[in-house]
């Protein structure tokens, strides 16, 4: 038990200074040794990591879980922001796929039609609209990144090192049987079931869902149309539009 | 461990990762478009622990829970991306620096480090055009009059 | 032109009826027209098999020729009166004493640059014996450029190639 | 297990086998269509090499794509090397990879195999049978290929490729909205986002989406038209104004991976409006409409469902030649004014008639689906009514003279 806090306490140590190392700061020194260093970290924090039980499953989740967090790693640290958009594009690939090994294939398809297909996309749009060759001084350097470094990794050590206390020492309930899952998130009418749970038990929820999204996409269409060049407009409207026949 | 248990705990531990990874990003970075993809990467995490939650409990709750997140996400996004895109056009800047003058009165001014020249950036070798789309000089009355259509 | 000019006609697009603007007829029209152009009689001559069907060779500017006369010696005179006619500077000619008694010149070498030539036909029109014409032979080609100056041997070749499809302009009715 | 495993495997590799080939060949056929189209006969020439055998030029397709994969591939100095790499091969993996859920046949008898082999039920004829989203997939998958087209606008670093790249990528993801709307009222009706369960209502009714919903017919094939860029919406790659659009910098075997998706994005296209509202592999009184099938059926499903898609590729390609490109603000126009609002009246229609229909039918004496069919054909001759009416796509693009005094100056009123 102590052995596994004094790795955890390496761990982040070693993923702090890397992830500072990483983070634009000016300067392109220092990011490999950075990137070593996560890795390193990411290393030691994965062998503190319980087994899955099977090969197969442990190299799926092990493949699909380094992509996630790499590409989420790399995503915080580019320093173009149209590769910081397709990084995270592929950390939410990777997050689609966790979805997928825990059964949840609904949402895996949802977040990649929502997430990457719509919301990620836009992002784009208005990256390359606003700065087409993608080179910008403020992308090369960072508020204290020393700072926000340390605060977030050592949030990621705090939080594994409690979660694998609350799951081991004593058991929270018992997990359920591989049969049961089966019968349960795993059915094979998984999206009938969920439209069920979504329609019946949370419909309240999804009328004020659907609420939200129209009350969001008006607020949208006001917002832009308030910053429009009101000049502009009296150009298209009425004062020099005079067809003559 | 059971291996069920395993799956939860691992799962949780890549949604904390992207949590934490999500708020450096959030913190630290000056994009305004790339702040907002970081706190999008927080959202993500929540929504790996959700899911792991829901199969380990053999519940559809987490799942639901996650299509709300889902919802959500993509309000916030329209909204967002309409402020930021008002925002740019005030400064023609994504920079959030620029507006610092929000800040509150006893906090000093925002004061931009110098950056060491990034290298290669000057001296590209690629021959290039001479930019396109820049008007010519045209006299008044011959100014290009569908310009608005 | 500026947009203000009163010589400009400004069109209007036309105003549709309902009928129009529910696409229908329109969508339908275009689908008949490609249908029935996709089912029709196909233009195309399968060239190497197939000749293209010159509508009157005798009008047709082709490859040039040098014409024979009734002795099967060369008609030209080397007057150079096509090489300053010819726009393109194609046409290059070497003239010597006649060995015949009937002319004074003959043109010891006649090159015609048939990838500078223009085919435009001004050297047939300036000749004033008749001994440079142009055939219907379109279809020339060859593997270098040097390959594509004719000399004086190839361009009677060329006549005696096509004399009998093809008569000489003096000869004609 | 890994009898399933080879299972799987095989079908994968016949369906990835058969895709690119009928990618290669629909090239062939749609140069010789567009050639029959202009008074043409098109590429006939190329058979076996080295005779004299020509093959109605089906030599075509193999020449082509060897010409593409050793000709000089050139890679400007001026682009983002890792991300053009990344663009075509994004487009041509997600091009392929939506074919794991589009069945192309319904089920094979496993009589064929011997017993030992542990396959105890009929093969499905989709490479990954499982998958209970079915269209969902289809549409995530869809989206990703937006990337492609975007990045590689955007990697070329050239402002007509990047316009290119903007302008599909807001077409793609305009027209994915009424393409949803389109699927909705399917799926309202039939239950279910399994493609292969789609189709089995259609052939269990007997009476076909298209039918039951005209509405939502027409809007997903014209959505789904827009999706594959197709002609009258081929935006991005507009030769006349864009030069070649997002693929303008690229050759070889890159430029391959751009083609041959976009021809993939058509058969996607026409696969999903065979099974979504043409029937699937059902044909009245040939293909039957059960679960267990005999040898001939099995495999005369596949061909009515391989039949009835190249009956819509051919239809893709002759409307290429019909009708003339929509302008931009056209395209948008439609899209956002008619196609999607459209869409939302088939999916109240659908609904409604789900929720009260069947009392309804019940009390005038007619069946299900065809008052369903009455309702979606009056719905849409009410809509098409109301946007012929109405125009919502006009847009008064008439030159506009100025009516300032020629002492104004211009430059104040224009900015």
């Amino acid at each position: 038990m102590k052995d596994s806090h004094t790795i955890w306490i390496l761990a982040t140590l070693l993923g702090s200074l890397g992830l500072w190392l990483m983070l634009p700061r000016g300067g392109r020194r220092g990011r490999l040794a950075g990137a070593a260093l996560a890795v390193v970290a990411l290393g030691l924090a994965a062998s503190q990591t319980p087994r899955l039980g099977t090969w197969t499953a442990e190299g799926i989740f092990a493949a699909l879980a380094l992509v996630t967090v790499v590409a989420a790693a790399a995503a915080v640290t580019c320093r173009n922001p149209v590769y910081c958009a397709i990084w995270f594009g592929l950390t939410l690939l990777g997050t689609a796929g966790l979805f997928l090994l825990v059964g949840a294939q609904f949402l895996a398809a949802a977040t990649v039609v929502v997430y990457a297909g719509a919301i990620l996309v836009t992002f784009l749009f208005v990256l390359m609209l606003a700065q087409p060759e993608g080179k910008a001084a403020y992308d090369r350097a960072s508020w204290e990144a020393m700072l926000s470094a340390v605060t977030g990794v050592v949030l990621i050590g705090v939080l594994s090192i409690t979660v694998g206390g609350a799951l081991t020492a004593p058991p929270p309930e018992a997990a359920p049987s591989a049969a049961a899952v089966q019968a349960g998130v795993l059915r094979p009418q998984h999206v009938a079931a969920l439209g069920t749970e979504l329609f019946g038990r949370h419909l309240i929820a999804i009328q004020i869902a659907g609420t939200l999204l129209l009350t969001a996409l008006v607020g949208a269409a006001v917002i832009i149309a308030q910053g429009k060049n009101t000049k502009t407009d009296s150009i298209n409207s009425k004062e020099l539009k005079t067809d003559e026949e | 461990m059971p291996a069920e248990l395993a799956l939860l705990h691992n799962l949780l531990l890549v949604g904390a990762a992207l949590f934490g990874v999500g708020l450096v990003g959030f913190l630290c970075r000056r994009n305004l478009i790339v702040m907002f993809l970081a706190a999008e990467m927080m959202l993500q995490g929540v929504s790996v622990s959700l899911a792991a939650w829901s199969r380990y409990r053999n519940d559809f709750g987490g799942q639901v829970l996650v299509i709300f997140i889902i919802a959500v996400a993509a309000c916030e996004a329209a909204v967002a991306l309409a402020l930021v895109t008002a925002l740019f056009r005030r400064r023609g800047d994504l920079d959030v620096a620029v507006w610092d003058r929000l800040r509150e009165a006893n906090q000093p001014p925002f004061t931009e480090a110098p950056l060491p020249e990034q290298p290669g950036a000057a001296g590209e070798s690629w021959p290039t055009l001479p930019p396109a789309g820049v008007a010519p000089a045209v006299p008044d009355e011959k100014v290009d009059y569908r310009r608005y259509v | 032109m500026h947009p203000q000019d009163d010589r400009i006609r400004w069109i209007k697009s036309p105003k549709l009826g309902v009928a129009g603007r529910s696409y229908l007829p329109l969508f339908v029209q275009g689908l008949t027209t490609t249908l029935r152009h996709l089912l029709g009689r196909k233009l195309t001559v399968e060239s190497p098999e197939e000749r293209h069907e010159i509508p009157d060779p005798l009008i047709y500017r082709g490859v040039h020729r040098l014409n024979r006369d009734a002795q099967g010696r060369i008609k030209c005179v080397a007057c150079f009166l096509c090489a300053t006619a010819c726009p393109a500077h194609c046409i290059d000619i070497v003239a010597a004493e006649s060995p015949w008694p009937d002319r004074e010149k003959y043109p010891q070498s006649f090159t015609i640059d048939e990838l500078r030539c223009i085919f435009c036909g001004m050297c047939e029109e300036a000749c004033p014996v008749d001994a440079i014409e142009l055939t219907s032979l379109y279809d020339l080609s060859g593997k270098s450029r040097e390959e594509m100056i004719f000399d004086k041997e190839k361009l009677l070749s060329v006549y005696d190639q096509t004399k009998d499809a093809e008569p000489m302009r003096s000869a004609r009715a | 297990m890994l009898s399933t495993l080879i299972v799987a495997l095989i079908k994968i590799v016949l369906a990835l086998a058969g895709l690119m080939t009928a990618a290669a060949y629909l090239v062939l056929v749609e140069r010789r269509f567009a050639a029959w189209v202009q008074d043409r006969r098109g590429p006939n020439r190329v058979g076996v090499p080295l005779t004299r055998i020509r093959l109605f030029g089906l030599g075509q397709p193999i020449a082509d794509g060897v010409k593409f994969i050793f000709k000089a591939e050139f890679t400007p100095g001026h682009v983002d090397k890792l991300m053009f790499f990344v663009a075509p091969l994004t487009i041509f993996i997600a091009a392929a990879a939506v074919f794991a859920v589009i069945p192309f046949g319904s089920v094979l008898p496993q009589d064929f195999l011997p017993a030992g082999w542990g396959v105890s039920e009929p093969i499905r004829l989709v490479a990954a049978p499982g998958i209970d989203v079915g269209m969902i997939y289809v549409f995530a998958v869809g989206s990703i290929a937006v990337y492609g087209v975007v990045l590689g606008g955007w990697a070329s670093n050239n402002k007509y490729s990047f316009l290119g790249g903007l302008r599909s990528g807001a077409q793609l993801i305009s027209y994915e909205l009424p393409l949803g709307l389109g699927i909705l009222g399917v799926v309202l009706w039939t239950g279910s986002l399994r493609l292969d369960a789609i189709i089995a209502r259609q052939a269990v009714g007997g009476a076909w989406n298209c039918v039951l919903q005209p509405l939502g017919f027409l809007i997903f094939a014209v959505a789904a038209c827009a999706e594959a860029t197709r002609l009258p919406f081929d935006l991005p790659e507009t030769e006349q104004e864009l030069v070649g659009g997002y693929h303008t910098e690229y050759s070889g075997i890159k430029l391959m991976m751009y083609l041959v998706a976009e021809f993939l994005h058509m058969i996607t296209a026409s696969f999903l409006i065979v099974i979504l509202f043409l029937g699937g592999w059902h044909f009245w009184g040939i293909t039957g409409s059960g679960e267990a099938v005999t040898w001939p059926v099995a495999l005369l499903r596949v061909a009515v469902l391989l039949a009835k898609v190249l009956g819509v590729i051919l239809f893709f390609m002759l409307a290429r030649w019909s009708w003339p490109r929509f302008r931009f603000d056209q395209l948008m126009a439609l899209g956002w004014k008619v196609l999607i609002p459209l869409g939302l009246v088939n999916v109240v229609v659908v609904a409604a008639w789900a929720e009260f229909g069947p009392a309804l039918a019940a009390r005038w004496g007619i069946s299900d689906p065809l008052g369903l069919g009455l309702a979606g054909g009056a719905a849409l001759l009410l809509c098409w009514l109301v946007v012929a009416a109405s125009d919502p796509t006009r847009v008064d693009n008439s030159p506009r003279r100025r009516v300032v005094t020629p002492d104004q100056d211009v430059e104040e009123i224009f900015n």
